[in-house]
């Protein structure tokens, strides 16, 4: 059966996307070398740099978040895999600065693996730059070890938290423990109704009965805290941030960003109401809901589902992701 | 005539695991669609397809560089986690090399070690955490056993291979610890993993290569 | 069998997902009586206002393109349904102004007969409103009659030009002239692969083999002008290109505005894949692709498909495009 | 006693067709998802539930007033095409029943007539065009031929339910003209229409509810 995908040679996925990005976008993007995607106006040299990597096939993802107050350089892999560190030790130099670069890495085993070799090369080489690992997904338990929990859509709200500050002008240092106060703040559950298909080979990633969702997914619809019967929107909601709270410690009085992340088939109509049960719970608990995100971030290939994400906010962080920026898919005016 | 290998072996060793594992590109896929995202078969294509362009591309200047090439060109296929740790393997087994022109049994046993040794500072998986470590680790060791009893490298290999695929196989028993598959916990157990499959087939395919030789 | 979607009472779906909408983004929007979205902080009295109306079940669809810069008030119907007359009346009553209304209708049968019947209350109570109807659909053919041919995505970047007309202080004729300007040089056509659930009643509408896929769809993945084979992206690309072209009129040396607008199933990589094919089509024909959009604008649920715009552009449209607006979901700085 | 209709007659009559019609949603959805959208059993759901509301609401003043109110309920849902044709086919009527406290049968096909031509007024749709025209022309013109033959009631509504029910049935051989349907062309041949299929249901209720109020 042939796939139910617009696509040319499977072979040449990422090559075409990326160009077609770059092309549609060309006042904001710019294509350097195959798979890096920096800034078309580049950020002053004084000011701290922000490179990331990732596999391709969960667009808009990463390169569509390079702009002002945002990315500076994205290195893209192939459909679902790592970049390759030699790649990313290239971004990383391009990038080196007297100001220094923050590397963004999600924990994922390719993510993880490509990113060590990049910073060993680069430290031989005597890049300035820090590298800090979002591993936000809160799956396998809130307490469990730090590689067991996954890098899923926290890394957006961290671009943009850390673009700010970088933006701002603030030290290497500054925006280090800005961006590490957010990620030691964060939490996603992720939740999956039909699965993906794999657009390399046709093959569906994993298995979901008609009558059935998951709780607890990866970012491509790997198997989470095991299989349930289809819950309405609202205990849905209810159930993934009843675990998120907890996770981020947030209790009454705090105020929090509420992210939902669509993974792909899953409507923006259903994203609203998700959004405004979890939204709801929260207020219950006397949380305030101070900054908010529903959309397509990270998605991955036509999966029914989606991310939701918790970060406790302080002043400071509400105020760096109210702040301008200006890449494809996220402005801020 | 010493029981060695030249570099001209290791080609011919290289190219019949680049066709080995080209043909088993749906089975690798699919065996990762079940515990991960369903790319193993295209990134160990890509790893191979790298492999034979360093083979092409080779100076003949030495088994430590054709070995480096091929490495290197793993390093640079965007690949997941096969990349990075296919990559170190050949680049290890190039280090390990040193000046060498040729291997005997015990050399060969040490560059495998090298290899593995490399692996291991980018990967704390162990035997039973069920990754491509399960095929790779009885192997080296299956080698290095050889090369003590002073076998020939033919059956240093042959039991290299079989070390490989049972390690392989034994991985349907085991709950993953690494990689993707970790988070499903013990739904992995009844799956074999794909990883320690592409392995097993690596080490298959030099023995294979190293038998057609002697015939 | 349940359905494949996170929601809850069917009945009230777009009562919920408004609601979610509007606090996700209150800083941009208010939701005034059940389904009257207005912009959070209004439009000044003496510029034009921007009204329309629509169905919902399309999100994020005409209410996420409220703001300045966009449209001033969108009436929301019910799932697939056009709002009433009366409640039509009520927002062009509410924006009524001396500067004038200029009030956008897609030409479906439903929202057309809300909108007359609007108009009429409208013209017995003196308010100052020009009706301006999209029918950019080329399905039917470039030259079926204007009755033929459904409103599809077009309206978007129609809301965008008008909006940036009004907000820079034309009048209401000049805004209306130019809104028709654009409309009369715009076409667009659909495809579709995999077909959407009504989320009121689960039903499947329209049929599509597991090999094939429409082009000429409706904006609910009503058949279109015939299934055929599944085409790679470079084709499907092209023979919907080739089709607009001719239909606008676009010929070696003019500038166009192209746009995707994804379904909801269909990928972002898709989309750029289509795009890039698209664009080099018109390259080749020396057409300059000066604007783009690609996105979910108007999607169906979790069709698998997307719409591919045409519009013919000069300079002051092509300003009146890049002009600063902000919406919940499209910002321009 | 004259054979005539009271609003009291219009509101059981309107009852029996508010239960008919949500008897039927999932046909009309079912119908309505192979030429259109899918929606018009949700769409006459509202409708009749809105003509509910207002049935509950009359102030018992006039006919007029109850078939005002039953229109400008149905005008005021969310319902696509629905909500204006059957707001402007009870609005039209309303106005047709001027301050008459009961219908005769001549009455009634005034009546009906100035509903329909409301309808027109919002509508260019013939018979053939493959719309709810195709039920609602046909049992209208059986109405005023029973009037003018000087029928009863119950019988010209009868023929009228007859008519509605032969014009929907017809639908199936037509293509569509009008609404969403229009742009599937040749393909709506076989297909009956939803819009059709609901007005006949109207005057189903609106016989069957006479005939009960005679036995
Ligand atoms: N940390 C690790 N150490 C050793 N092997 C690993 C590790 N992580 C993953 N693997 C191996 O990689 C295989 C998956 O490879 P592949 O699918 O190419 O990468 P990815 O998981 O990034 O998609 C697994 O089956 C496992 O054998
Ligand atoms: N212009 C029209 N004139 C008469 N009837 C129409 C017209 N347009 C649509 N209809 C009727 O409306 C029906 C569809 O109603 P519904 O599904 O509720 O509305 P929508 O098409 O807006 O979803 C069609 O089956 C047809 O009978
Ligand atoms: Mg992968
Ligand atoms: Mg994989
Ligand atoms: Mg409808
Ligand atoms: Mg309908």
């Amino acid at each position: 059966m042939a796939m139910k995908k617009f696509i040319n040679d499977p072979a040449n996925l990422t090559v075409e996307l990326l160009d077609g990005l770059c092309t549609a976008f060309s006042d904001k993007l710019s294509l350097v070398s195959e798979k890096l995607v920096c800034r078309a106006t580049p950020k002053d040299s004084d000011k701290v740099a922000i490179v990331t990597l990732g596999g391709s096939g969960h667009e808009p993802a990463l390169q569509a978040f390079v702009g002002e107050g945002l990315i500076d350089i994205s290195v893209v892999g192939d459909i679902f895999a790592a970049p390759n560190g030699p790649k990313v030790f290239e971004a990383l130099k391009m990038m080196n600065r007297e100001a220094g670069v923050l590397f963004v890495v999600l924990n994922h085993a390719g993510d993880v693996l490509s990113a060590n070799i990049a910073m060993e090369m680069a430290a031989e080489a005597g890049l300035n730059v820090k590298m800090i690992l979002t591993h936000e997904d809160i799956a396998p338990g809130a307490d469990a070890p730090a590689e067991d929990k996954r890098g899923l859509v926290g890394c957006v709200p961290l671009y943009k938290i850390a673009g700010a500050a970088a933006e701002a002008g603030k030290s290497l240092d500054e925006v280090f423990a800005i961006a590490e106060r957010f990620n030691n703040n964060m939490a996603t559950l992720a939740v999956a109704m039909k699965i993906a298909t794999n657009p390399q080979n046709g093959g569906e990633i994993g298995k979901i009965a008609d009558d059935e969702m998951e709780i607890g997914m990866g970012q491509h619809g790997e198997a989470g805290t095991g299989p349930c019967k289809i819950m309405s929107a609202d205990d849905t909601a209810k159930a993934m941030v009843e675990r998120l709270i907890p996770a981020i410690g947030a209790v009454k009085g705090d105020k929090v960003l509420l992210a939902i992340n669509g993974s792909g088939a899953t409507t923006h109509m259903e994203m609203f109401l998700i959004y405004r049960a979890a939204r709801k719970v929260l207020a219950d608990a006397g949380i305030e809901t101070a900054c908010s995100m529903v959309g397509e971030y990270l998605t991955v290939q036509e999966m029914g589902g989606f991310q939701m994400f918790l970060a406790k906010m302080d002043d400071e962080l509400i105020e760096l992701f109210g702040a301008p920026c200006d890449s494809p898919y996220w402005t801020v005016k | 005539m010493a029981d060695t290998i030249s570099a001209d072996n290791v080609t011919a060793m290289l190219q019949t695991a680049v066709a080995l594992i080209r043909d088993n590109e749906p089975l690798l896929s699919r065996l990762d669609s079940v515990t991960g995202d369903g790319d193993h078969g295209a990134a160990m294509v890509s790893a191979v397809a790298a492999a034979e362009k360093a083979l092409g591309e080779w100076d003949k200047s030495s088994l430590k560089s054709l070995l480096h090439g091929v490495g290197w060109g793993m390093m640079c296929i965007d690949g997941g986690s096969t990349g990075p740790l296919w990559g170190s393997l050949f680049m290890g087994m190039s280090k390990g090399a040193g000046e060498a022109e040729s291997l005997d049994c015990a050399a060969l046993a040490e560059v495998f070690e090298a290899g593995l040794a490399k692996v291991q500072s980018q990967s704390k998986a162990q035997v039973g955490d069920k990754t491509m470590m399960d095929a790779l680790i009885p192997a080296v060791g299956a080698i290095r056993s050889a090369a003590d009893a002073s076998a020939s490298i033919s059956d240093a290999m042959a039991s290299a291979a079989s070390a490989a695929a049972q390690g392989a196989q034994a991985t349907a028993g085991m709950q993953a610890r690494f990689g993707r598959a970790r988070n499903l916990g013990e739904r992995t157990i009844g799956h074999v993993d794909p990883g320690a499959t592409s392995m097993s087939l690596l080490f298959k395919a030099f023995s294979e290569a190293l038998s057609a030789r002697e015939t």
